[in-house]
């Protein structure tokens, strides 16, 4: 058992843990929830040996233990998938999954063919069909979340944290994730896992642990909770996330895209995709990781010029976008999949991210208007409920839930006609998810052409009015949300050439 | 931490920074203060009013140089090329002054004044920046190797145009520039003064300066809001190659003379001007003061070197080793990063 | 090898064209090797030994036939002539010399040495034997800033009342020179003489002085003959400077090669060509870079 | 490159990089040969044996130099010291092989075989490279300003060793380093071959490589897998200096004279090539191999520029243009990015 101790942890100006206590007995999964900047990553970081300034204490195997780094407590038993990815771009999967562990032979070199062969092994099991020499900045998100699941795995751990290790994939790797940490729960070994889909929680685990505000609010099995239950926990009050329900409405056309491929170097990414998107409309798209939904989107919003044919109109005009600034010309917005990558200049303070595209609107006189832009900043912190200490924190201090709140409202501020949301809840929270799913119904409501792209189908159906399914690069299916079933859904998205 | 507001209101007043923290962080202020303090108590000779202006004369160049290094440098680029853009502008402004331009062949004679020749000086200047912007973005050449390429080409543009040899003599009123006096201020303070000046406006009061930093901090994240990040970048480097040119006036004038090896490693001294003011050479971080500061604390270490009469085989161990002493200070100061 | 007179190429390597008395000593060579009908071609070292063995080698493997040499270093420079000899490309050395006997086939040398010499007798006659005066080295680096500084140094210690306050070096540079000199003359403000290594230093040091309102007072002393020196002697701007020929060593480079290709064998080791003191009163025979035609 | 052994090799070729790519990128090949075939169309002497060892000979102290920085520049860092690294060392050898260490007070003397002094001075140069290493971890000093401070003091202390005088005449033995031939090869090109071999084995085969990659890619990453990231750089500056002087030896022996001035602005070349080979200057990415490519492409366009009989002002604008062609030549056929 794994005991954490009355752990106290602050940051310049904020206490991010107050007093938690946590067990993680061996042979269980302990699920972790709690809200958006909660303290759930900041623990597992303290339990993982990430930082060593706090208070309290931690006891492994009866013992007290401090790490001095995360290598002790991987020596120790103990490792972690962090939840932000932390992996070397430009080095491939084998050698990220080895780093500061690698193997070599008689001569102190490396053992290439080994550690290339263990890492097959461990792709093989986690089911990433890519080789081991890929570079990691070769890969989508959601595969190098694989790639740090398998680091993880590589050692023989007694105790396995995952924080958020499903925020980026896909069901069908969700499935092979689950089937590896039955194996582990039955080889006894102890797993903590945090997650925003309770749904998971309720398939895996045996324990649960309640933070909210950086403090335990309660504790215990599984069994006695419900879905219910657990929210109001972690929010202190309710949250309804329903289906949509079907309306007969008749959206007038806003977005129509015709005969759109997308070439990268001889592949065909995308191919040949034809929809429309009404005004008021949501539209969901669905398909498997690295179906070309990020594609699609970008297409659309001309960061891909120059592969791209296929055409496209707004408002029933042709329109031709070469950069996303004459995409956000003519009316669209793109809250992109990565927001580390494309969304926030991280080291920009939270007002200077969100008026980054609307700058110019802010001028007066040729001079940016300083109250008009914290205004802006205000508004949105308080729409979306962002939660910050000031509109001058820095966006790399914020929580990822609420990072990528930062990236909507930037959106937002651009009073789009067509909104573009890769992955729009990634990492978030159930209640900011409620709240982001309740102003984008709004912002359909007020006339806006919104596309959704989720792996989540509950998220799809909750939001949709029609619902697009991509495979390979190609749209295999349309189906108005409302009389969808999610088999329907996952046939539809499963490749045929698979 | 008292935390009993609404959930998402946790005040924390420490973490609000004085300002946009980005642009006025007064990075090498101590350092500084702690340098003059040293050599004033050394020699009475440097807290003196003349010798202020001295030194503020004498950073003048470098200043023009390193603001615009500053701009290049927050959209992760850098600068090699300023100092022979610095030397062939100069010495094309003396040509031209000196000499006009002739075609024998069709008996033709341009002749200048002076503010042609000035004109055409900074044009040039600002024509070899945008070129080297354009390429940096057409043909995404890393800046280190276009700009390094440019220090090669202009240094050898400048050899053909004054084959080699100084243009001398070039008339009083062009002095002024560079050595006369304007409401008790030289000149060339003045000049840096309002290149200084902009440049802060610049940065952080209009869009172009948010897109500078946006582009240095992400460049992808800047392309996807809609900025236009190639023309961003080639009008920076347009800007830095126009402010290497006025630099180079400067020089010319303050010598009356353009000295065909005028510059020559003033690209080191503008980036150190730039790293030592605390901004980052990844870009996106740094501001223009604190560049100020930094050219500031060169400019007085080289003249405290001279006050002092340190002997020349001394003088570059103590530069080197002041300088690091002052970004030690400085960095154990702020506790940023 | 055979060759015919016409096909002949002859190298001038220079110590550096970053100064534009090297730039004219290279021009005169290259133009005299044109009239005697060869073909040549300047290099550059860039005050940089490593980089005149380059050249050497390079210039060799390309079949230059001599080299008219103006060495960055006496004693780095030795292994580059040794190798000419070995290939056996004749050498001649130009205004600087190179510490071997045999290995260049002729030295036409200026020395820098005496000259400053005569510069210092004129100055310690020019400030009747006592004073205070700073000196402007050149490259600290450079075996010729010291040539310089030994040859003056050598006449003027000897008077104890000509007090050197301050000695600082501006690497040959006209804008160094200037802020150097305007830094010294606030520590410094009652000085009565600046001598300089070269002249485009002694230019800058004038221009700190007027800038200052010092010109009347502080006397600067320069050395090359650079136009603009000859010309402020002549304006009463600045008091001395030690005239090199570089246009007869180059000449006299180009001619020895010239007569080595129609078979001449023996030439003087060392040819001294003298440095000759200009002032405000002999001015007039001298233009830049030599006498006045 | 067959893989179909394993299961999971069916999808996605386009994904499957042809090697392990980060160290055999023959990034600027094409351009390298383009080169070198225009030369030889014009000259007839290019293509000898004896003016390939020339380039050879000629390009091998910067490619020590250029090694080092390849080391340092992938794990983000730049090391600007190692030209006055190179003058200190060579004059130290110099000096201690001519005239050993005196102590007049205690009538001391101390004589140096010529192992010893070689040895000396590696060490001299590796202290330096570990002192930078040391200050940029400890202090969290910009590599840039660290590394600057010891380009300035390392000439001071040259200088002060040398007091601005060259130290010549060092023995027949030492030439052997710089000038004598083994095995029908040059020996400075047997020293750079073998620095080559080692760092491309060092950079691909080790630990140690693996983590100087790692700690360029992200710092971060690599601090909480465990790297002991200052340890390595502190490794990694060390090597550099210690080529660096290792560069120096070579300069001196071959000259037979350690010159103060020696290795100005011989940064600038070592990182040319190493930018020139591809190696990103943000780190994390680039290859030993692709620097000896820049390296030697620098040393074509020197040697070739003097047998195609450009005059020497316009050589330093063909050198210029041609290095923009052959990095944008090579842009435009790899892919990367
Ligand atoms: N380096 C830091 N500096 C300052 N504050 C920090 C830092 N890291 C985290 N915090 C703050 O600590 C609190 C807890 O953050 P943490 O990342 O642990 O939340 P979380 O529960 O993992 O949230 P999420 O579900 O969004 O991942 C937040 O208020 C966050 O802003
Ligand atoms: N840099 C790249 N190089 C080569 N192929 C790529 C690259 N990026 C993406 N692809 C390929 O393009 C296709 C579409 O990927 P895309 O990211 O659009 O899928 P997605 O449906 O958005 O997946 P995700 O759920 O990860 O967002 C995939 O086959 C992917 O492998
Ligand atoms: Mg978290
Ligand atoms: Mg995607």
């Amino acid at each position: 058992m794994f005991i954490a101790q009355n752990i106290t942890k602050r940051f310049a100006g904020v206490t991010a843990l107050n007093q938690v206590n946590l067990s993680l007995p061996l042979g269980q999964v302990t699920a972790i929830v709690g809200e958006n900047g909660a303290g759930k990553s900041t623990l597992m970081n303290v339990l993982s040996g990430v930082y060593q300034d706090y208070e309290g204490e931690l006891i492994w195997k009866g013992e007290t233990v401090r790490f001095a780094n995360p290598k002790e407590a991987q020596e120790a038993g103990i490792s972690i998938i962090h939840q932000e990815l932390n992996l070397i771009p430009y080095l491939s999967i084998t050698e990220n999954i080895f780093l500061g562990r690698e193997l070599t032979n008689s001569l102190g070199l490396l053992d290439q063919a080994k550690m290339k062969k263990r890492t097959s092994e461990l792709l093989e099991r986690l089911q990433l069909k890519v080789s081991p020499d890929t570079l990691i900045s070769e890969l989508k998100v959601g595969q190098q979340q694989i790639v740090e699941i398998a680091k993880a795995l590589l050692w023989d751990s007694e105790v396995i944290i995952m924080d958020e290790p499903t925020s980026a994939i896909s069901d069908r790797e969700v499935e092979v994730l689950f089937s590896v940490i039955e194996d582990l729960r039955r080889a006894n070994k102890a797993v903590a896992y945090i997650s925003h889909k309770l749904a998971e929680l309720f398939r895996m685990a045996d324990r649960f642990v309640v933070l909210r505000d950086g403090q335990t609010v309660d504790s215990g099995d599984m069994q006695d909770m419900t879905h219910d239950l657990f929210i109001r926990k972690m929010v202190g009050r309710e949250v309804q996330v329903n289906r949509r329900i079907c309306t007969d409405t008749c959206f007038r056309k806003l977005l129509q895209v015709e005969g759109i491929s997308l070439l990268k170097g001889r592949a065909t990414v995308l191919d040949n995709i034809s929809f429309e998107v009404g005004k008021g409309e949501v539209v969901g798209i669905f398909g498997l990781m690295g179906a070309g939904r990020t594609e699609l989107l970008e297409a659309i919003f001309g960061l891909h010029n120059g592969n791209v044919r296929g055409q496209l109109s707004m408002n029933d005009e042709p329109v031709s976008i070469k950069t996303p600034s004459d995409a956000i010309r003519i009316g669209m917005a793109l809250v992109p999949e990565d927001r580390k990558k494309n969304g926030l200049v991280l080291g920009m303070d939270i007002a200077a991210n969100m008026s980054l595209t609307t700058l110019e609107a802010l001028e007066s006189y040729g001079l940016l208007d300083d109250q008009s832009e914290q205004a802006l900043a205000k508004h949105y912190i308080k729409e979306l409920n962002i939660k910050t200490s000031s509109a001058q924190q820095k966006a790399k201090n914020l929580s990822g839930g609420n990072q990528q709140k930062i990236v909507l409202g930037k959106w937002l501020a651009t009073k789009p006609q067509l909104l573009l949301l890769d992955e729009p809840t990634r990492g978030i929270d159930i209640h900011a998810k409620s709240e982001i799913y309740k102003l984008i119904l709004q912002l359909a409501a007020e006339g806006l052409g919104i596309v959704v792209v989720s792996s989540e189908i509950p998220e799809i159906l909750a939001l949709s009015d029609r619902i697009l399914v991509l495979a390979e690069g190609k749209l295999t299916a349309e189906f108005p949300a409302c009389d969808v079933t999610e088999d329907e859904l996952l046939k539809a998205a499963i490749p045929p050439s698979v | 931490m008292i935390k009993e507001a609404s959930v998402n209101q946790r005040t924390e007043p420490r973490l609000v920074p004085l300002g946009q923290s980005y642009w006025v962080k007064f990075q090498s202020l101590i350092a500084l203060l702690i340098l003059c303090v040293a050599i004033s108590l050394v020699s009475d000779k440097f807290l003196t009013v003349a010798n202020g202006w001295n030194v503020l004369r004498q950073i003048s160049v470098n200043i023009c140089l390193s603001v615009g290094m500053t701009l290049v440098v927050l959209t992760a680029g850098i600068d090699l090329s300023v100092g022979s853009v610095l030397a062939l502008c100069g010495a094309i402004t003396a040509g031209l002054l000196k000499n006009g331009i002739e075609w024998p062949a069709q008996n033709t004679y341009i002749g200048f004044t002076i503010l042609g020749a000035v004109v055409v000086g900074l044009l040039v200047g600002a024509l070899l920046g945008s070129f080297n912007g354009w390429i940096i973005t057409r043909f995404n050449v890393p800046p280190f190797v276009a700009t390094l390429s440019m220090l090669t080409i202009a240094r050898g543009l400048t050899m053909l145009w004054t084959k080699g040899f100084p243009i001398s003599g070039l008339g009083d009123t062009f002095l002024y520039l560079g050595t006369g006096w304007f409401l008790g201020i030289p000149v060339p303070v003045w000049v840096s003064l309002i290149v200084v000046v902009f440049a802060v406006v610049m940065t952080s009061k209009t869009r172009l300066g948010r897109y500078i930093y946006a582009i240095g901090g992400n460049e992808s994240a800047s392309r996807l809001s809609g900025i236009k990040v190639n023309y961003v970048k080639i009008l920076v480097y347009t800007i830095a190659g126009g402010l290497a040119a006025l630099g180079g006036l400067l020089v010319t004038s303050r010598l009356d003379s353009a000295q065909p090896n005028a510059g020559i490693s003033y690209e080191l001294d503008s980036i150190a001007a730039v790293v030592i003011g605390g901004t980052s050479l990844s870009g996106g971080r740094g501001s223009i003061l604190g560049t100020v500061q930094g050219a500031v604390i060169i400019g007085v270490l080289n003249n405290g070197l001279v006050l002092l009469d340190v002997s020349p085989f001394w003088q570059q161990v103590v530069k080197g080793m002041v300088i690091l002493l002052a970004v030690i200070i400085d960095k154990s100061n702020s506790k940023n990063d | 090898r055979q060759k015919t007179d016409e096909g002949r190429k002859i190298a001038i390597v220079v110590s550096t064209l970053n100064n534009p008395w090297f730039v004219f000593l290279a021009d005169r060579a290259a133009a005299r090797a044109k009239e005697l009908g060869y073909e040549s071609k300047i290099f550059d070292s860039q005050n940089n030994t490593a980089l005149e063995t380059d050249h050497f080698e390079n210039a060799i493997a390309s079949g230059f036939d001599a080299i008219l040499f103006n060495p960055t270093d006496a004693d780095g420079s030795v292994v580059n002539v040794n190798k000419a000899k070995a290939a056996e490309v004749p050498v001649f050395c130009m205004d600087r010399e190179v510490n071997t006997t045999d290995g260049a086939t002729s030295q036409i040398l200026s020395d820098s040495y005496s000259g400053c010499v005569s510069i210092a007798r004129y100055f310690v006659d020019i400030l009747h034997k006592k004073g205070k005066y700073v000196e402007i080295l050149g490259l600290v680096g450079d075996n010729n800033t010291w040539m310089r500084s030994k040859g003056f140094h050598s006449v003027v210690d000897y008077y104890p009342n000509l007090k050197m306050v301050a000695q600082q070096s501006a690497d040959f540079d006209r804008n160094k020179a200037m802020e150097v000199l305007e830094s010294m003359l606030q520590a410094h403000p009652d000085i009565d003489a600046v001598f300089c290594g070269n002249d485009a230093m002694a230019m800058g040091a004038y221009q700190a002085l007027v800038a200052s309102g010092k010109a009347d007072q502080i006397k600067v002393f320069g050395f090359d003959g650079a136009q603009d020196v000859v010309e402020s002697i002549q304006h009463q701007k600045i008091l001395a400077t030690g005239m090199q020929y570089p246009e007869v060593m180059a000449y006299t480079a180009a001619q020895f090669a010239d007569e080595y290709f129609k078979g001449r064998r023996e030439f003087p080791r060392k040819m001294p060509v003298a440095v000759e003191l200009v002032n405000q009163k002999n001015v007039s025979h001298y233009g830049a870079y030599g006498k006045q035609d």
